[in-house]
């Protein structure tokens, strides 16, 4: 050919055929409308807000707030500030999301594989639960639980009473709440050493194996030591804790500590509902993991105990672990359900109280959306991580 | 303005609550009644000549004023209560009051308190975001005594849970006691508490900064107060607009601008009259004593009755 | 060596065989498990015996008010005497013709897709009530054409109202969710990233907040005189909340799809939507048919949250009347009635879709 | 029919085709052999631009081949490919396969369009599966749908890329037997392949590739019985050892 | 070593054992053959209790199998197993594929189990292989770990069920060696295979089933040379014909 030195390249298209031109001023396109879409409403936003008066910033979280709220985990009277009350509802969100976290986890692990029993009767009754929770929607089932349960409690003067110490009536359950006397460091400093010990032994247990192959069985003692140790400390000092016991005093349940109803309400319909979700991923988790796995394992020797733990779990959990995540995820948007009953999460006492004491809508919406946000971004950066520490190796 | 959008839409938006007698409460057919309802309805008729020609939009009192600020609503009617912080940091504005009322606790009879002095301890009702709210807190703390607060975000859902006995005091407006009374499934074992603990005037109100709208929402209020005050009533409007008084005159129209300055038609007055009628009548029909609810006149009779109801007049 | 002779068929040992085996072998299997057994089973009957007395046995069915319940028993007058209430709302009864009519239509679209009828015939319905119905639905129920009394959206209400939501949200959501999973696997950067940040910022935060958005402050967004229905807001922001979870389960199965698929589909000179369109989507859509009805599902039950903002959805219209102090106590009632109207749905749609899943496999190895 | 020059292309730093020259005429038949990983699949996927090239030119019928969509357009229409992995349309039965691209790009009337494909599926032999589902046919069959699916668009070329190595030896005959037929009939084809009998039957040139360069090129009779080049001779050895 | 008597085994209602009989001595190497669905994989694993028998006594090393669960796991120490599909352990290296039995059931140091393991991958040629994960290999090398496992329990029993028929042809003969090799140490095996080479090198009987049945028993050399059963034949000439 000829090749006088500068190589041939392929001929440029006309610019409207050129599928990278073509690609560039689509994006640009976009990019500007998406700009454009954002500037107006913001502009729109901010002239609306001008127009009609509305004060703008956030200094508004330095004024006295001047409501009660029902339930705080810190320290809160209407005396703080609306900062204040953002942290108690955000403290309130992260409460019973924690909370019904552990416990759909715990609930759903248990009806999944109460899924696969060898139990008929079992296995029926776990299908029966999973498919009446998961078709019914949420705030029925908080509604349900709250209203029409929840409701016929009776009330604090017919409380139903556990042994003199614990009440439960429609104004939530009352429990003997501790108060640490001098001595109690004790039963502090046994706990503490029940789990240091624990930790130890277990290290040592596995080095005692790998060098001289026993078996050493940490769960049971472990367990005993941290239950112990406490009660032991607690003995020794002859009872460094005296409790306060609540008692029917006026209206109410006076002393002890007291989970309202709500709390209990919005915990059941979460728990439950999540948990029927949770249990179909842990069946389907287990039953991706081959038979040819545990027959293999089996046909080692191993036990079938050991064979769930060594074998059958920890390749269920590569599967189970994503889904659970943005279960976990649901669990904490589907919390702000909790305005609905009247819990009061950060939804409820700042979007909703806060936000209608000071008319500061734009300013408290976004911090909300922007919890919710980093609290999901975060999850996600954890559940990343996980996957990329477990992804299996492949050719 | 919103006037003018009013006019455009035909329809005047109106903030009202999601349920309660006497008040704004809707029947099983999404009639809406209610005094609060009625001073919609006043205005629609002032600026578009029908009292139907509105939309409510029930919200509740968390939502009320994001609402208004918004323009999602053109005015809010809603047992709302006239306070400083409102008029001035939320940027809306009150035209008036349509019931002067009080706070107080109504408490189940059975427990033997007649004074609210003795609620320490007690689990308190109250609906989320009002004036209400705050006024228990400071109640409580200027009394030195504790309470628990009981947050819901209606007062239909306030008198239900007070009802199941979540709750051992609900605390509101009077006005609003009485009217929830009527809601428990045992009306007659519930009692208010002497105790007002606080002033409550309640009215419709405007986002601020539109001061045209503003006027016409304050003077279609002030013009039925002034009309009972001068007698003309849905009965009498047609004899009355023959009447030489110069005041009636006035705010039937016939004599005077008042509506043309205020941006309306000058017998303004005579359509909210004849649909609506005066303050008196509407009164009566929503909350008076002969209506479930049973409230006297007390302090919302007009001050030439002894009351404090004072309207500017039509000059 | 001596011929062999086939030795003949046995049948099991009986222990191998009939009730006795199931039982051993379901119910009994080892001690713990009969041990399961028994306290499960001896749990079911002491719950389920009174629950069935008190919701069937018992329960009071037929009355013109509150006088004919029974103590200790379900009281469904109150829901016999409702019913027109929770299934319409506001809407004037002597227009309940229109929703009645539009309820017939969806079956018609609906129904026969259950029925062992002609392939085509079915399909034609489903087109049907994808593209038809919604259409003839809204002009029937809102009104204002044709000579139709116009019945403005806030007396929409009840199980219509839910049923609406949910169709429309259904609808949109698909189409919209599509874009965006093909926006989110685009080779271009700024797409891309648009998808992305949306998907995501949908999917992070919860629908009820956008709700009140949607309700109470969408107006300061806009420019001043603009606004929308409320309830095509609460549509909006459904419809957006579960595009962005359809988004992501419709990824996974262009995800699933072959390299070798898209080439030979541009080697055939399929421009890019075509491709996407007859080659692509169809195979991925049908990959991911139990992901879009969890989806689809789940949009379904989230219509209830239009309760926190006004809207008398079929919760909505059940929880404003059990307020009513001439029913006492029916609370229970009500809302199991509404968790049964939400259940039969869903589980005949989670059902629908492993049909579904089955007949349009058409068996491919590759 | 084809005209490459100076062809080379990139995938990240890895230079897999190193200035390709080669010139085909209309009815010509070229089999394209060489080692794994030479650039093959490469080469004749840049024919109908499956993938880009970024130096030399392309001319096919006339029309070049760059960034142009309308070009690339206008190739594709005329060239039909058929892959190793068959690729056809799982949720459409074969006629559905057939009909595609006559309905859509050529914009045929349903009614001809069925025609021309029940022409093919004839010539393949496999009419009577039209209204199966490609999961319902072996391999071969499978291919055979493949070949006639691209002959539907009555393309001026057809490129094979190993047609017959996801085969079952019984299949390759059945698929090779079409191809055979196929070249009888005048198509311009190019066809990567290992199939030396095949190559020895049909081929008007053999070309033989490694490393990315066209090492050999000459036709079946020179090319199997006196290769010129060592690398050739070895893959030879090899394969017809095999 | 292996005493089986009148060994009946119903898959519901279907009868899928029938009165096998088999005597295995220390050292003996069995080779079982037969059609598909002939019994064969659900006989060896009977043998360590994979599946329940339901008549007749199996005897391994003098111990009895039956539903005792002692029993079950002192004969699966003894009996190590190898299977079609490999069943490695994916989320463990080579190397704790191979240490988690000695560790957990026979609860050898961890050290001296890190021996025996290198020496066992050494004898089935893949100690560099150790400490990569079982998806990084082939299936020759996979199914090769798959047999150092069973050998680091040094069993005294090995049972192979198709060991090769997942494996591609060049990866079949690295697997057979290492058997071979096995075989030449002494241990005893019972292997379902199809391999008939492998079955005439080292087979000490080979056994034949057919519809639940052992049909025929015999050293290799009669087995192949003089089968007395028709079945034998008509299944012998179809095998070796391929
Ligand atoms: N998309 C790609 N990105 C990077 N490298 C690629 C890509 N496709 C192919 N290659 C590399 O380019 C080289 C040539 O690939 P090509 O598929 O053309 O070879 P081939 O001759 O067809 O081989 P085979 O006979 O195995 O099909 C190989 O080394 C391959 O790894
Ligand atoms: N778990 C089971 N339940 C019911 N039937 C089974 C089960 N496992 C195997 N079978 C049946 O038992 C018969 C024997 O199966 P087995 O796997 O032992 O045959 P095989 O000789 O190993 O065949 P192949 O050479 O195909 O592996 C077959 O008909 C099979 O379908
Ligand atoms: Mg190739
Ligand atoms: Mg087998």
């Amino acid at each position: 050919m000829e090749s006088d030195g500068t190589p041939l390249r392929p001929g440029r298209p006309k610019p409207w055929n050129d599928p990278r031109v073509r690609a560039v001023v689509f994006q640009i396109i976009a990019a500007l409308t998406v700009a454009w879409v954002g500037w107006t409403l913001f502009q729109n936003t901010i002239s609306n807000m001008e127009s009609r008066g509305i004060s703008t910033g956030f200094g508004f979280l330095n004024s006295t707030a001047g409501f009660g709220i029902i339930m705080s985990l810190i320290e809160y009277d209407e005396t703080m500030t609306y900062g204040r009350t953002f942290l108690v509802g955000l403290a309130n969100t992260v409460l019973v999301s924690g909370l019904g976290i552990l416990l759909a986890t715990v609930v759903g692990f248990v009806m999944g594989v109460a899924r696969l029993s060898s139990n008929w009767l079992v296995r029926k009754v776990a299908l029966a639960y999973i498919e009446i929770f998961r078709n019914i929607p949420l705030l029925l089932q908080i509604f349900f639980w709250y209203f029409a349960v929840l409701g016929t409690l009776p009330g604090p003067r017919q409380a139903v009473n556990v042994g003199d110490v614990a009440f439960l009536s429609n104004r939530g359950i009352v429990l003997p709440k501790p108060i640490f006397e001098p001595g109690a460091w004790l039963i502090g400093a046994g706990l503490a050493a029940g789990l240091v010990v624990t930790f130890f032994m277990a290290r040592w247990a596995r080095r005692r194996q790998a060098a001289t192959g026993e078996i050493f069985p940490v769960l049971p003692i472990g367990t005993v030591l941290i239950l112990g140790l406490p009660l032991f400390g607690y003995l020794i000092q002859g009872g460094p804790v005296s409790w306060d016991i609540p008692a029917l005093g006026g209206f109410n349940f006076r002393g002890g500590i007291t989970a309202i109803p709500e709390l209990g309400a919005l915990l059941l319909a979460l728990t439950l509902y999540t948990a029927s979700f949770i249990a179909e991923i842990v069946r389907s988790g287990i039953e991706s993991v081959s038979k040819g796995q545990t027959e293999a394992a089996l046909a080692l020797g191993l036990p079938p105990r050991r064979v769930l733990r060594l074998i059958i779990i920890p390749q269920a959990m590569r599967v189970i672990i994503p889904p659970l995540t943005s279960q976990y995820l649901n669990l904490t948007k589907n919390s702000s359900l909790a305005v609905a009953i009247g819990y009061p999460d950060l939804v409820n006492v700042f979007m909703g109280t806060t936000l209608n004491q000071t008319g500061q809508a734009v300013e408290i919406v976004a911090m909300t959306m922007a919890v919710y946000l980093s609290i999901s971004l975060f999850i996600s950066l954890l559940m990343n991580l996980y996957n990329r520490a477990v992804a299996l190796k492949e050719r | 303005a919103t006037l003018d959008d009013v006019r455009d839409a035909g329809q005047l938006r109106c903030g009202v609550s999601t349920g309660l007698p006497g008040f704004s409460q809707p029947d099983s057919d999404g009639n809406w009644t209610g005094i609060d309802v009625d001073t919609c309805r006043a205005v629609a008729a002032a600026v578009l000549g029908d009292a139907e020609a509105v939309e409510f939009v029930p919200l509740t009192a968390a939502e009320r004023f994001t609402a208004l600020q918004s323009g999602e609503i053109d005015m809010l009617s809603r047992n709302t209560t006239w306070t400083t912080t409102r008029d001035a940091s939320l940027g809306l504005n009150f035209t008036g009051t349509n019931y002067y009322d009080g706070q107080g606790f109504l408490i189940d009879e059975g427990l033997g308190v007649d004074s609210a002095e003795q609620l320490d301890g007690a689990a308190v009702c109250v609906q989320a975001g009002t004036t209400t709210e705050l006024n228990l807190a400071d109640y409580f703390r200027a009394n030195d005594m504790e309470f628990e607060a009981v947050v819901v975000d209606s007062s239909e859902a306030s008198a239900q849970a007070f009802d199941n006995n979540r709750c051992d005091v609900l605390t509101s407006d009077t006005s609003q006691l009485a009217a929830l009374r009527t809601q428990l499934s045992d009306p007659d074992g519930a009692v208010i508490l002497p105790e007002v603990i606080s002033k409550e005037p309640l009215g419709p109100v405007v986002r601020q900064g539109d001061d045209e709208w503003f006027n016409v929402v304050k003077w279609v209020l002030f013009g039925q107060i002034n009309a009972e005050e001068y007698g003309i009533s849905s009965a009498n409007v047609d004899e009355m607009l023959e009447s030489d008084n110069p005041n009636v005159a006035r705010i039937l129209g016939t004599e005077g601008n008042m509506g043309e300055i205020l941006g309306l038609d000058d017998d303004f007055m005579v359509d909210v009259l004849t649909q609506i009628g005066n303050y008196g009548e509407m009164f009566e029909r929503n909350v008076g004593p002969n209506t479930p609810i049973g409230l006297s006149r007390g302090v919302n009779e007009l001050w030439t009755e002894g009351g404090i109801l004072y309207a500017p007049p039509f000059r | 060596m001596a011929m062999h002779q086939p030795q003949p068929d046995l049948p099991p040992p009986v222990a191998e065989r009939g009730a006795l085996k199931w039982l051993r072998e379901n119910l009994f299997s080892t001690w713990y498990n009969s041990v399961l057994t028994i306290v499960v089973g001896y749990w079911l009957l002491s719950t389920l015996i009174p629950l069935i007395d008190w919701a069937f046995i018992s329960a009071v069915f037929n009355g013109d008010g509150p006088e004919a319940c029974a103590p200790g028993a379900a009281c469904w007058v109150f829901v016999q005497q409702r019913l027109g209430f929770f299934i319409y709302g506001f809407y004037p009864d002597e227009l309940w013709w229109r929703p009645n009519l539009v309820f017939a239509l969806f079956a018609l679209a609906v129904v026969p897709q259950f029925l062992p009828i002609a392939a085509a015939i079915r399909k034609w319905l489903a087109i049907f009530g994808l593209t038809g119905l919604p259409v003839a639905a809204y002009f029937l129920i809102a009104g204002g054409h044709f000579g139709l009394e116009s019945v403005d959206t806030s007396r929409w209400g009840g199980l219509m109202l839910t049923l609406i939501l949910a169709y429309v949200g259904i609808i949109a959501a698909l189409p919209i969710g599509t874009l965006l999973a093909l926006g989110r696997r685009s080779e271009m950067p700024i797409i891309r990233g648009i998808c992305v940040v949306f998907i995501e910022f949908w999917r992070a935060v919860p629908l009820i907040t956008i709700l009140f958005m949607a309700s109470v402050m969408l107006p300061l967004f806009l420019p001043e005189g603009v606004t929308f229905d409320k309830l095509l807001r609460a549509l909006v922001g459904i419809t957006l909340f579960q595009s962005a979870y359809m988004a992501e389960v419709v990824r996974g199965g262009l995800q699933a799809i072959p390299k070798g698929q898209y080439e030979a589909a541009e080697a055939l000179g399929l421009g890019y939507w075509r491709r996407m369109r007859l080659i692509i989507l169809p195979q991925a859509l049908k990959i991911v048919i139990p992901g879009i009805a969890n989806t689809i599902i789940s949009l379904f039950k989230d219509t209830t949250l239009v309760l926190i903002i006004g809207l008398f959805d079929l919760l909505g219209a059940v929880k404003s009347t059990l307020s009513d102090p001439a029913w006492d106590n029916v609370m229970a009632e009500g809302y199991l009635f509404v968790a049964f109207c939400f259940w039969v749905f869903c589980f005949g749609m989670s059902r629908y879709s492993h049909r579904l899943e089955k007949n349009l496999d058409t068996g491919h190895r590759s | 029919m084809i005209q490459v020059n100076d062809l080379n292309k990139w995938f990240g730093e890895f230079h897999v085709l190193k200035s390709l020259n080669l010139s085909v005429k209309r009815g010509e038949r070229i089999v394209i052999c060489g080692p794994s990983g030479s650039g093959k699949s490469t080469f004749i996927r840049c024919i109908n631009h499956l993938e880009a090239h970024q130096r030399g030119q392309i001319e096919v019928d006339g029309v070049e081949l760059n960034e142009d969509l309308k070009n690339i357009e206008a190739i594709r229409r005329e060239v039909g490919m058929v892959f190793q992995h068959f690729n056809l349309f799982p949720h459409l039965s074969v006629l559905e396969n057939c009909l595609l691209a006559p309905i859509w790009v050529r914009k045929t009337p349903r009614k001809e369009a069925i025609d021309t494909a029940m022409h093919y599926l004839e010539r393949v032999r496999i009419p009577e599966q039209a209204d199966k589902y490609p999961g319902q046919l072996s391999g071969g069959q499978q291919q055979r749908v493949a070949i006639a699916r691209a002959l539907c668009m009555q393309p001026k070329i057809m490129l094979f890329d190993e047609p017959t190595s996801a085969l079952d030896p019984e299949m390759i005959k059945e698929v090779l037997d079409v191809m055979i037929e196929l070249a009888g009939s005048g198509m311009t084809m190019l066809c990567v392949t290992h199939e030396m009998g095949f190559a020895k039957t049909v081929a008007d040139r053999v070309i033989f590739m490694d490393g990315g360069e066209i090492v050999e090129e000459a036709p079946p009779s020179t090319f199997f019985s006196n290769p010129t080049q060592p690398r050739t001779q070895a893959f030879l050895k090899q394969i017809l050892d095999h």
